[in-house]
This record gives C-alpha cells, structure tokens and sequence, in this order.
C-alpha cells in the first residue's frame, strides 16, 4: 500500500549518497568528455586512453606545480542530451579543464556549461559554429570546416581542374556541414556540381547512391563523413564500375578505411591535416611508441592526438603560469605561438580557433599507406 | 472516493521530497532530476495512449519533439519568448497527433507499432534535413533564449527544476481527472474489449484519437520543458530509441502513476547511477530489464482497479 | 410502424450466406425470439443489427427509420443494446466499472472533461454512479461491486452483462443466449429478471436455445435454418410446425455457433 | 536502362539479406506472437562468431568453399543455440504473461546481447577478409554484378524455397503449422509445443546467422551496434509481408529492397527513410495486416 514511500526512500537514498563528492583540490582535475560507448566508442575511448597515458607520464615525473593530475572521464554517448549532462557533472567535480568532446554537436552541447563555469574545453570538433558564440574558455585543438573547405574547393577546382563533382554527405552536423561549405566554395570558385546526395551512416548498402551518382558521370567523387561509410562507399563505387576519382574528408582518416575499402583503397584521396604515422615530429613519435606499449594498440586516428595536443597545451600553461585560474591560463593560451605540439605547431586564434592550418592531400598507395600528393614536398 | 490513509501519506511525502530535492543535490544530480521530471511527465502521457488505450505507440518521441522544435522555432525563428509559446507547442502536436492517428488508428497491434515507428523516424529525417531552413539541421537549434516570467529569470537549473515539478503536478492533476471522467473509463473499457466497448455505445475509434491528441499534447508540454533545460533542441533527442525508453518506461513500471514514476527511475536515471560502470552498464541493465519483466509481468505498480465511490461500499 | 425492423437482410463471408434475405418485425414491449440449429445464422443477424457486421443486401429499420450500417455505437446511443453469447466483460475491471459502461453515452460528461472537470461534470459523474447502484441492487450484485469481475461465477458474469445493458436505458435489448451455461435455479432468476425488464418497458430480442425457456417466455418467435427464416409466429404454432421439428432433428445438442 | 537494372540487382542483393533476417521475425511471431527485438542483434553476433570461427581455425584460407561453408556451418550451430538460450531465458517465462512484457523483455536482451558483443570483441569494427570469396565481377551490358552477390541471391532463394517446402510438405512443418494456430489445441493433438518452439527458434537464428554472414562476407565490416539497423528494415519488411507469413516475409524483404534501391535512385537519397516510411504506412492504410497477411475477422 505504501509504494509511494518505498519509491521515495529509494529516491532519496540514491541522492544523497552521489551528493557528497569533495571539492578538496590538492589535484588538478582534468575532465573527459567521449563517447566512450556508442557509435563512437572508439575515438572515445582513443582519446580517454590518450588523455590518461599522459597524465600518467606527467604525474610519475612528480606532476605538475607539485601536484598529481587526476582525470574524470564522462561518457556523452555522443548524443547531445547526455554531453549537456556531462558538462555539468564534470564543472561539478571540480574540473579546470575538458578535453573533448570527439563530435561537434556534443561539445556544442557542453559549450555554454563550460563557459558559465568558466571551465576551459579544447575539442576536436571541426564545426564552425563552435567558435561563433565567442566563449573565452573555448580552444579548438583540430581546424575548422570552413578551413578544409576553402582548401578543398581550390584543389578540386585550381590544381585538379574537375569538370564533373559529385558530393555526397551523411546526415551528421559535421558531415553536412563541411559537405555544405565545400559546395559553396566550389560554386563561388565556378564548379559544377553534379551530384549531391545523402547516405544513412551504419546503412551499409550505398550501391543505389553510387548506381545514381554513375547515371551523372561524374570525375569525382567527393565524401564528406566518416570513414565507415569511406571504406564501403569506395569498394561499392569501385565494385560498381564508377571510375570517377574518390576524395574523402578529415574524418575518413582512420586505419579501418582501408581494411574496409580492401585493394580499391589504393588509388583513393583523403584530405586532412597530417595523420599520426606521417607526422614528422619526434614528439608524434614518441607518443605513438608510448601508446603502443600501454594499450598494444595504435590510437584510432589523428583525433586522439589532436585532443591530446589540447591538453598539453592547457598543461603547458598550467606550468607556465603557476595558477590553476582558467581566466589566467586562457589569457596565457591566446598568447602562446608555436608551441611544439604533437601535431605541429599549436596557437590560438581570439575565437578559440587553432591558425596554420596544414590540409593536405594523401594518395593512398597498393600496401595501405599514404602520400603526400599535394601541396607538393619539395 | 477517498485514498486510503497510506496512499496519502505517500504522495504528500513524494511532492515533499520532490520540493526539497534540489537542497541536496548537485548542479549533476540537479540536471537529472530535472530530466526525470521531464520524462515523467512523457512516461505518463504515453501511458494514456500505450497503457490506458492500450495502443501500441512506439513513436512517441515524435510528439515530445513536435512540441520542443515549436518551442525553439517559435522562440529562434519567431522571436517568441519561449514561455508564451506553451499553448502553440501543446497544442501543435496535439493536431498532429490527431491527424496522424486517424488513418492508422485502425491498425492492429504491432501494425500500429510499426506504423508509429514509421512517423517517427519519418518526422527525424524532416529535421535532420532542416525543412523549411527553421529546424537547424543535424544539429538542432541552439542557445535559446531563457525564459523569464513575471521579471523572474528562470535559467537557473533550480528555477527549471521548479518549473518541472509544476507541470508533473499538472500532469498528475490531468491524470487524476481523466481516471475519474467517462473519457479516461473509456479508454480502459476500449483497451480490454473494443467491440464490447464499442456495442455499449462508445465511439472506440473517436476516444483512441482522443487518447493520441491528449497524449501528445502533453508529451509538447515536456518538449518544451526540455528545450528550456538544454537551452538547446536537437534531433537525437527525439529518436526511435527514445520512443522505445517511454514505450519501456510504462511498460517496466506498470500503467499507474507511481508505476510511471518508478518506471522513467529505472529506465533513465538507474542507468545514470551506475555510469561508473561504464561499458559494462548497458549489458546489466539489459537482464534488468528481462528480470523485471519476469518478476513483475505487468509491471512494477500495475493498474489497479475497483476504484469505486464510497457510497457503494456497505456499512 | 414496429419498432425494428428487418428487410430482405443478407450477410455474405466470402462464399457463405449467413444471413439469407431475412424478414422480420419487433413490436414495442414484445419479447421476441429467434431460434434455429447451430450456424442457422443467429448471431450474425445480431452482428447485422448492431453494426459489427453491416449487411450487404437488405435494411435495417428502427422505429421506421433505415440504419443499415450505422457503427455499433451510434446503434447503441439508438437505444438497441446486446449481450454477448461468449460473455465479453471488461475482466480486469470491478463489476460497478463494468456496469458503468453502460452509463457512457447517458453521461453528459464532454471529452474535455477528461482533462478538466466542472461542478457539473462532477456532478452527472455521481448521478451516474447512483444509476450503476441501482442496477446493481436490481440484479442483487451490489454486495460485490468492488469485486474484479473475472474472478467472479459464470452466473454472476452473465448478470453483470446484463446490468450493463440495461443501465444504458436502452429501448430494445438484445440478449444472445442468456440461459447458455446457467444452472436451473440461475435460469428461472432469468425468467424473472427479463420479465421485469419488460414490465420496466424495455422490447426484448432473444437467441435461446433452451427449447423450454423460449416456449414459456416469448411472445412471438422467428426459426431460421442456414440463414433462411423458415417459420414464423406464436410459440405454440412454432412448437408443431413440421419444417421446424425436421430442422431441429439430429442438430439440437450443442450451443456453439 | 542499364543503370535501371543495377538498382534492382542492388535492391534485390540487400533484400535478399532483408528478407533472411525478416523471415526469423516472421517465425517467431508466428509461432509466440511476440516481436523478438533482440532478433537484430543475433544477426550481428552472428558475424562475430563467423569471423572468429575463421581467424581460429580457417585463417588465411582464401577463395575456399569449405571454408566458407564451415563458417556457416559452425556459426549457425553456435547463433542457433544462442537462440534457445535467448527463448529460454528471456521468453519462456513471460509466456503467459501480457503479451507487451514479452517486448521489454526482447528489448532487454537485445541491450545484452549488444553490449555483449561490445565486451566480447571491443567496440572498434571489425573485419572480414576480402578474400574468403573470389572478388569476381561480371559486367553485363553495363550492369555490374560481383560473384558475392550472385551467391546471395541464389543461396538466398534456395534456402526460402527450402524452407516453404519444409513448412508446406513435412510433418514437422504441419507441427509448426497448427502450433501457430493454437498452442492448446496442439498440445492436445500430441505435438510438444515446447520443442516446436525451440525448433522455430533454431530455424529463425540460423536463417538470420545466414544474413548475418552475407553482410560481414558482402560489406565486410561489422558492427557491434549494426543490429538495429538490420533488425528495424528487416521487421519493417516482415510488416510489410504481413507478420507471421513466411512467403510474406520473402516478398517484404525483396520489395524493401527494392524501394529502397529505387527511391535513392530515383527520387531522393535525402529523403529515403521519409519516403520508405511514408509508403509503410500508405501500405498498412490500404492493407491493414500487410500484403500477403490474413485479414482477420473477430469471432463474436
């Protein structure tokens, strides 16, 4: 009869025992926000392992100022509802900084917690409206869309004069996004785009799109969206008989591209900044040795890295400045110029966009591994 | 028709705990409260439709999101201060689900299961590709104003909390009507036997779109609750899977208010509790699931019945 | 003018007739039976009346007016309400919200009520209550109103179908064998009973197969046999008509349809 | 025209592997009436296994029918018992139950056996070789078919042709048949309901294990979410069919396949899964109970 009660015992029983977290700070509190489940559980869990190797190294050399570095990972699932959660357990544990999240729309979901809290965030996301709102504690460790799309429309256009385009995008805020910036650029540059066409990711079966996009003839075949879709649109494309040339964007840069894309890999193109293996710095080396050794297993793609430069980067002026006080430190952020990151040289943009970007096209060869083909390395 | 002394007790000492709640909690625990208001408050109208009509709606995540993207458009778009677009997001997805019931409402089962399911993801795909440019796409539509009523600014997670505890205790008072009115007794007789209920006069096919209508209706009101509390509306929040969490939610706690309340527990903020346990917390809560189904087949707080007035009881 | 009556009416599924150009007339406060051997196409004629199978062929008439067709609850707002040969009770539900089906289409209760209540919906809410009490005290079941109804004896089930109907102050009641698994002292309560529902002026239009109890208690009687009528008129002419007696040779035992 | 053809060779290659794993819903709901959710996600364990089976013991094996068919073999035998296991602990109780318990109960297990093949073989895709089949392709006046999918095709229809045969002509299958009608009446006519059941279970698995390793020897990578995918167009497909009619299923996977091939096509890839659903239920609107499903009239 009295279920009410027994409810609420229930209730309050769970609540009060998740209330009674410490502020103490003789840490410093570093927060993850990845999708360590879900569809995207391994970049999330890349970046987790990445943040926590490091943290790792930094807290067995004595840590920093003299203090350990703690990690609270959070899982956002990669869905925005649980990211926005997230951010407000992570501001709740004490955190100064976050590292992710992997998707743009999670970190854009976290964003405005963050910046209220005045917690500082460096992400991976490439969508351009992370940095429109003009967040203080907002540093974006990769590059925008809009950057990889001036590049791309100018190569397509410019350098490999393609007469017939085709564009096809899946449904995500990144994929259409970037897909939608590199259509605009290429009409203002006087392309022709033939095709435009949307894939549902996890779908498998693209052959009607790829049958459709073959009735436009087209010289190329551009594919904003993550290498999944990469992997098997390039070996249908190919299984099919479509002989135009196929362009990836940052995100089908991933090892599983080629398992899944099998011999037709060789012969595709991917732009991105430079990818884990390819970077020439003794720093990505190192890393990358390191990684191996703790997880027998290479990261999952450049995103790790790109994440883990943020994190250093936010570790570097920890250090630098002696304070944990995040207005300081992303005082101090704005201010650093080419600081030696992982991925190359690391500074921050007043918006919180990384400048310099380093887009390059990779020509991927018949043993799986990929070559610069532009801008060309003299 | 008097509660029993206990039941009493047990509710005055639920809205007590639920007014006290954000003394003790944390922004984190705050923020899901907050969200197990919200989703209570769809747990139960998806119980007028799934377990009081006892049709099989696994689609209704589309009216939760109806009623949150009226919010933000009509806020983001239309300048409309998200408070008074209340009325326009209960009463647009009350439309909807009216008219989209009516052709399908004839359907048997798990035809109508599938048919739901079908508007559904139909209504996600209208979004994702930003229809009409006022949807925001994949990433839905951020940074909503906050609202603000009678010069109080209500972006506070605790004045947003409030705010749920206001429109669940709406809800229980609509519920509490609807169990003691013809159209709620309707509803029940129409689920156990449509033809009897049909051959005593009732218009079985007219109360099933009234169950719809009302259903999503109230599932508008706690999109736009949701909406307030993410500032933020964005697809995935309106998925399929979320239609199988309010399907699972009546379903596991039982076709009755505290059963709605203890159903959206489990099946939202248990999973939260447990998030320690990382990977491995989907595949437990999954023999939760089946467990509980086996234990309590009709849920954990069924529907009880011989709710009758005082004055038939002898002595 | 009769106050139902049916013209010509014909049933097809698929193949079959079941309900073969039948004719017949209901006067007011008649108690009126309807008898044949099994699949002779009874309760289909029922199904016809009531809107749950509309006819193909043929009309319908209430009170002079043709209602061919009409859904089974406009039917009943008409005032022609039925049993169930298979007793189709609510059987999760207590035998007061049973019978306070019946009560739906009297209550002046809007939809909108459901969400909102007014004193006077409040109001009609208790009144038809009262009239569930007292149609419960009339078929001497008020001591179980509280009772979930499955749980209850098959007898008590049929009374409770009964006082559902009859809460609903219908004009014709249509009883689909009522006497169907009722013990002796059960079926002369029955007698009784739809002898005061007649008094209370209600037209009765019964299916029985108890040959006794329809004897003793129609006046007038139709006999169909695959789905054709085949006689018709006044128990005792009924009772030595040849084609009827040979109808019923060799089919008369069990009541299934 | 040749581009016509392509999209029915590629919407009847995907139907194929619908209507495998549609025909496991059908069956089952046939028999228990109960959507087994958890359906979907066999399918994909079933890719786990076979590609486990292949790195344990065939590794490095290519072009090799004995391979190939000792992967189906050994993961239907595996997927199959998964299958018992499934109906015994998640179903079996809940039989006498409300029939909706029995669906969040199969969600359940779907989120088990999802997560399950997450702990098992981790979360990153895996992968099948390229080289288990030949890699040929024909080329057919412009229309392009590779020797995988001439395989799932014709194996495809074989094994449906089977499987009518076996439902329409053995006695096993006149079992089915009246259990699917009414258990109480076949207990009473001696069939053991119990085993018909497990058996429907066994069939159903392994017609989905077949789909599943048509879509890991076909697409190649795997999954461990990929379930859902597969199980939602494949019950949309035995919907379609109209539940619980075995050739029903067949016909909703082909024409699923079909449509969906048709409208990337032809009409629109943006709009795909709106003008699939959409067509659902115009489908069910005219045809309440699916294309080949009885229409049921209730007995009053």
């Amino acid at each position: 009869m009295n279920k009410m009660v027994r409810v609420i015992t229930a209730f309050l029983l769970f609540f009060a025992l998740s209330g009674a977290s410490a502020m103490a700070s003789d840490t410093i509190k570093i927060g993850v926000q990845a999708p360590t489940t879900g569809q995207y559980a391994n970049e999330g869990q890349g970046i987790d392992q990445g943040v926590r190797l490091i943290a790792e190294q930094i807290n067995a050399k004595g840590g920093i100022l003299g203090k350990q570095i703690e990690i609270f990972t959070c899982d956002d699932e990669g869905t925005a509802m649980k990211a926005a959660i997230c951010a407000k357990d992570l501001v709740n544990k004490g955190v100064i900084g976050v590292i992710g999240s992997y998707t743009s729309t999670c970190a854009e979901a976290a964003q405005a917690t963050y910046y209220r809290a005045g917690v500082l965030q460096t992400t991976d996301g490439t969508s351009d409206t992370l940095t429109e709102h003009g967040y203080w504690t907002f540093f974006r460790n990769s590059f925008p869309n809009s950057a990889e799309a001036t590049y791309t429309a100018n190569y397509f256009i410019n350098v490999k004069k393609y007469k017939r385009i085709a564009i096809v995008t899946d449904f995500s805020s990144y994929s259409t996004g970037l897909g939608s910036s590199v259509e605009a650029e290429i009409k203002k540059l006087g392309g022709n785009i033939v095709y435009q066409g949307k894939i549902k990711a996890g779908a498998q079966n693209y052959t009607p799109v790829l049958t459709k996009i073959k009735s436009k003839h087209p010289d190329v075949i551009y594919f904003s969206g993550y290498y999944n879709e990469a992997g098997l649109l390039r070996s249908q494309q190919m299984q099919l008989g479509v002989t135009a040339d196929f362009y990836g964007s940052n995100a089908c840069d991933n090892p599983d591209y080629i398992k899944l894309a099998g011999k037709f890999a060789e012969g595709s193109y991917l732009i991105n900044v430079p990818s884990p293996e390819l970077l020439p710095y003794d720093l990505a080396i190192n890393f990358l040795k390191d990684y191996r050794a703790k997880y027998k297993m290479d990261p999952p793609s450049i995103w790790t890295l790109l994440n883990i430069d943020g994190m250093r980067a936010f570790l570097y002026a920890i250090e630098q400045t002696g304070t944990t006080d995040t207005k300081k430190l992303a005082e101090y952020l704005h201010t650093i110029k080419d600081y030696p990151g992982i991925t190359g040289p690391i500074q921050w943009a007043p918006d919180g966009n990384r400048t310099g970007s380093a887009h390059q096209t990779y020509e991927y060869q018949a043993d799986g591994s990929k070559k610069i083909i532009y801008p060309v390395v003299k | 028709m008097k509660k029993s002394p206990n039941k009493k007790i047990g509710y005055t000492v639920f809205i007590l705990a639920m007014l006290l709640f954000p003394a003790l909690a944390n922004p984190k625990w705050l923020a899901i409260g907050s969200t197990f208001l919200i989703f209570s408050v769809v747990g139960l109208s998806e119980d007028i439709i799934l377990g009081k009509g006892g049709m099989f709606n696994m689609g209704h995540a589309l009216f939760f999101g109806i009623g949150a993207y009226t919010a933000a458009i009509a806020n983001h778009t239309f300048g409309i201060p998200i408070l008074y677009a209340i009325p326009l997001a209960i009463l647009i997805p009350a439309l909807c689900g009216i008219i989209l019931a009516g052709p399908i409402i004839h359907l048997r089962g798990d035809y109508l299961l599938v048919a739901t399911i079908g508007f559904n993801i139909v209504f996600l795909q209208l979004v994702e590709n930003d229809i009409f440019g006022i949807t925001g796409g994949p990433n839905g539509i951020f940074g909503l104003d906050t609202p603000t009523f009678l010069g109080f600014d209500l972006a506070s997670p605790t004045a947003i909390y409030y705010l749920g505890v206001a429109v669940l205790l709406l809800t229980f008072y609509v519920m509490a009507n609807l169990d003691k009115s013809k159209a709620g007794r309707a509803l029940h007789y129409l689920r156990l036997d449509d033809l009897a209920a049909n051959s005593i006069g009732i218009n079985t096919r007219g109360y099933k779109i009234f169950a719809f209508g009302l259903g999503a209706g109230i599932a508008g009101l706690a999109g736009v609750l949701l909406a307030i509390q993410y500032s933020a509306v964005s697809p995935e929040a309106f998925n399929f899977m979320q239609s199988v969490l309010f399907f699972s939610i009546v379903l596991v706690g039982g076709s009755s208010l505290p059963g709605i309340l203890m159903g959206t527990f489990v099946m939202f903020v248990l999973p939260e509790i447990f998030r320690d346990f990382a990977t491995w917390r989907y595949f437990i809560f999954g023999f939760a699931m089946i467990l509980a189904m086996i234990l309590r087949p009709e849920g954990i707080f069924p529907a009880r019945f011989g709710k009758i007035p005082d004055y038939f009881k002898k002595g | 003018m009769a106050l139902l009556e049916l013209k010509n009416m014909t049933k097809r599924f698929g193949g079959l007739t079941a309900v073969d150009h039948l004719n017949l007339k209901v006067e007011q406060n008649q108690i009126y039976g309807i008898i044949g051997p099994n699949g002779a196409g009874k309760t289909t004629a029922f199904n016809c009346i009531t809107g749950i199978h509309p006819p193909e062929e043929g009309a319908v008439l209430w009170q002079g007016k043709e209602i061919t067709g009409a859904p089974p609850h406009k039917v009943a707002a008409m005032g022609i309400v039925r049993t169930f040969q298979t007793i189709r009770l609510f059987t999760e539900m207590s035998v007061a919200e049973n019978v306070m089906s019946g009560r739906h289409f009297q209550s002046n209760q809007r939809w909108w009520h459901g969400i909102c209540h007014t004193p006077a919906s409040r109001r009609d809410e208790k009144e038809n209550w009262l009239k569930v009490k007292e149609a419960l005290e009339f078929f001497k079941i008020d001591h179980l109103a509280a009772e979930p109804v499955g749980s209850l004896a098959y007898g008590i089930q049929r009374k409770v179908e009964m006082a559902r109907a009859l809460v609903s102050e219908p004009k014709l009641l249509i009883l689909d064998e009522p006497a169907a698994g009722l013990n002796d002292s059960e079926t002369m309560e029955l007698v009784e009973t739809i002898y005061s529902i007649r008094n209370q002026g209600v037209t009765i239009l019964l299916i029985e197969h108890n040959m006794d109890l329809v004897m003793t208690l129609t006046d007038y009687i139709t006999v169909i046999n695959f789905g054709k009528p085949i006689a018709e008129g006044i128990p005792d002419a009924i009772q030595s008509d040849p084609m009827v007696i040979e109808a019923y040779l060799g089919s008369e035992d069990d009541d299934d349809e | 025209m040749d581009i016509f053809f392509q999209q029915l060779v590629n919407g009847l290659t995907i139907g194929s592997i619908f209507a495998l794993v549609a025909l496991g819903y059908t069956m089952v709901y046939g028999i228990m009436k109960l959507i087994n959710f958890a359906h979907g996600d066999l399918v994909a364990m079933s890719a786990f296994v076979g590609l486990s089976v292949y790195d344990q013991f065939l590794g490095g094996t290519t072009n090799s029918l004995v391979a190939v068919l000792t992967i189906f073999a050994a993961t239907g035998v595996i997927i199959a018992m998964a299958g018992i296991i499934l109906e015994r602990v998640a179903y079996r109780p809940l039989r006498n139950a409300p029939r909706l318990s029995a669906v969040v109960s199969a969600l359940g297990a779907s989120l088990v056996i999802q997560n399950g093949i997450m702990l098992i073989w981790g979360p990153r895709m895996r992968f099948f070789p390229a080289d288990i089949l030949p890699a040929t392709t024909w080329n057919i006046g412009g229309v392009y078919i590779s020797f995988i999918q001439v395989v799932i095709l014709v194996v495809s229809l074989l094994i449906m042709a089977g499987l009518i045969f076996f439902i329409d002509k053995t006695r096993v299958g006149a079992a089915i048949r009246a259990t699917s009608i009414d258990h109480d009446a076949s207990r009473l006519m001696g069939i053991d309901v119990n085993r018909i059941i497990t058996l429907i279970f066994v069939i159903g698995t392994f017609l989905g294990a077949v789909g599943g390793l048509f879509i890991g020897l076909y697409y190649r990578g795997i999954n461990f979410n990929m379930g859902w995918n597969y199980g939602l167009y494949a019950f949309v497909a035995a919907i379609i069919g109209g539940i619980g009619n075995i050739p029903g299923a067949m016909v909703g996977g082909m024409l699923l396949g079909i449509f969906k091939a048709f409208i990337a096509g032809y009409v629109s890839s943006t709009w795909a899964d709106a003008f699939t659903f959409t067509l659902l239920i115009a489908i069910l609107v005219v045809r309440p109970t699916g294309i080949m499903g009885e229409r049921v009239a209730e007995k009053v």
